[in-house]
């Protein structure tokens, strides 16, 4: 791969909108599927350089990865097809970036204007006439209730809650890539992709789907450093098989099943 | 009212100046027994009338104030006392700019088109005043975020329509939003 | 001035708007860097434009005002009446609590508390003498908001401490207040 690698440090973005559009205006691209697959690699590498952060920070950014992957994936294997609710997933991915490109371009219009010609309200003058008139409700009692009113409702400083769907993904996406990136060097030469969930028994539809979401993430990430190799076969089905290493000396033992 | 020769449109402006601060649409019906509408047109004519003048109106879609005319900023920032905050974060700038020109726009709609949670940074522009809340007043689980008259007053715009590019902005603001599946906008 | 086409009139109506008291001629004359004739012409011009609106003039020898036109006089004289013994909105009340509770409070830590802006409710508990705002003789660049002895001996205390609960609420506010400053620091 002659491309470039484009690295974004995760101190400067907040979300994972403002990192695809950088990642695409550093390489001058247009906002469209093509250039979304060119940049998925860039994006993984951003979310496994995410490493001190908060969990909440972490998870802004997997349910996007998920989509980047479909196309990533698609872009792949080309005969690869997708179902109705994935591809407008990808549809809405898109056009979530050309909108939030309006918008960062519309702010940096909004800085240019911002403090620059105010208007200012009329200033208020001590020497307004000032009469004492207090009112009903001005009692001691009221006045201690509102106070303690008003304590209660400061928000607990950052405890927005996070989605239970998301704490699962992000752990699975951490301990998956852990979990492979051991097995799979250590032991395996060749497997189906859906064998690596295969015995695991799922709940429910949807952390189905983010489990294989996350497998995928994990393999191309494996893909991508260079561990692994993914091929579709004739039927459909991804095997991914581990690179043969030139270097010498480790004893590579038999295939296993998993 | 006791003079029927002052048209409405200065008496508006009279109560403006009187109150110095913004004034609902609202009570200005209730305070001149006329119809919003009323008061909406007469407020426009106020505006004209001050075209070239010292004063100008900021409006949004609650309130109006009256208020200098930016031509001459500089002049009375240099008269204040106080230092003006004119620092904006790139959040800040994003959040806002959602705000003025999708005016009426709700918590989840800015989280999903940042693909963020905002809710610290709203917090913050309201404590600076740049953005108001308002509940729907029939239902308080509903709430909106809409542009202050201090965030125009900040951009020296009477309105946010008159905003650079303002009509090909929302509208290539709505269509994207338009290509946007409804499953995930519901709210 | 930064604007050439604005003339002296609009100038000097936009200067009395913002200082809402009076403005002696002669400062007139130097801020805008003109001669006394120049401005008293300028303030006659004013004072034509100003006919049928809803704003007017007022002057003697030395001083000059923009004033509400007389011909609303007892419109206002009611509508005072009525604003002052008008109920205090929740959030007035709010206000009112932290500056009675807090005693010497800044803006700054109203406005944290609160989640918003304070600046127009404070602005009119001052104009109904429920709390003074002082400023630091040292730095006049630093307020603080305190409520008024009147306030007080309505509420039968002698001193804030005498509220009910008083060290609790303090204690309760003031945590909060260093929880949110340190998140801002920590930013």
């Amino acid at each position: 791969m002659t491309e470039t690698l484009y690295k974004v440090k995760h101190g400067e973005f907040e979300g994972p909108l403002e990192v695809l559009l950088n990642l695409i205006e550093k390489r001058k691209l247009f906002i469209n599927e093509i250039s979304l697959a060119k940049i998925t690699d860039d994006y993984i590498r951003f979310i496994q350089s995410i490493e001190n952060k908060k969990i909440e920070y972490y998870a802004n950014f997997i349910s996007i990865a998920a989509t980047l992957i479909l196309i990533k994936s698609r872009s792949l294997l080309p005969n690869m097809t997708l179902t109705k609710e994935e591809e407008s997933q990808i549809d809405d991915l898109e056009a979530r970036l050309r909108l939030y490109k309006i918008i960062q371009d519309v702010g940096q219009d909004i800085q240019k204007q911002f403090g620059k010609q105010i208007i200012f309200p009329k200033t208020y003058k001590k020497s307004e006439v000032r009469v004492f008139s207090p009112d009903k409700q001005i009692t001691k009692e009221f006045m201690r209730e509102l106070g303690l009113s008003v304590i209660s409702a400061i928000p607990e400083p950052r405890k927005e809650k996070l989605k239970e769907v998301e704490v699962v993904r992000v752990k699975s996406l951490k301990e998956m890539i852990e979990d492979l990136t051991d097995r799979i060097t250590k032991s395996i030469q060749k497997t189906n992709f859906k064998d690596l969930w295969k015995g695991q028994n799922f709940s429910s539809k949807k952390e189905e789907r983010v489990t294989v979401i996350v497998s995928f993430l994990a393999v191309l990430e494996l893909v991508r450093s260079g561990i692994m190799e993914a091929f579709q076969d004739d039927d459909g089905e991804i095997n991914i098989e581990k690179q043969e290493k030139r270097e010498e000396g480790l004893p590579e033992n038999d295939s296993q099943n998993i | 009212m006791e003079n029927k020769e002052l048209s409405l449109d200065a008496k508006i402006e009279a109560l403006l100046f009187y109150k110095g601060e913004p004034v609902s649409f609202k009570s200005l019906a209730k305070t001149f027994e006329s119809s919003e509408e009323e008061i909406m047109s007469a407020t426009s004519k106020l505006k004209e009338n001050l075209t070239e003048r010292g004063l100008t109106l900021v409006m949004n879609e609650q309130d109006v104030m009256l208020g200098t005319t930016p031509k001459l900023s500089s002049f009375f920032e240099e008269l204040r006392k106080e230092e003006l905050n004119k620092e904006l974060s790139r959040a800040s700038l994003e959040t806002l700019s959602i705000v003025l020109y999708k005016e009426k726009v709700s918590r989840a709609d800015i989280d999903y088109i940042r693909g963020v949670n905002s809710g610290f940074i709203l917090r913050n522009l309201q404590v600076r005043g740049l953005i108001d809340k308002n509940t729907n007043p029939k239902d308080s689980r509903v709430s909106f975020y809409s542009p202050s008259l201090e965030l125009l007053s900040h951009l020296g715009v009477s309105k946010v329509s008159e905003l650079p590019d303002y009509e090909t902005v929302v509208k290539n603001l709505q269509e994207k939003v338009d290509q946007i599946s409804n499953e995930n906008n519901t709210e």
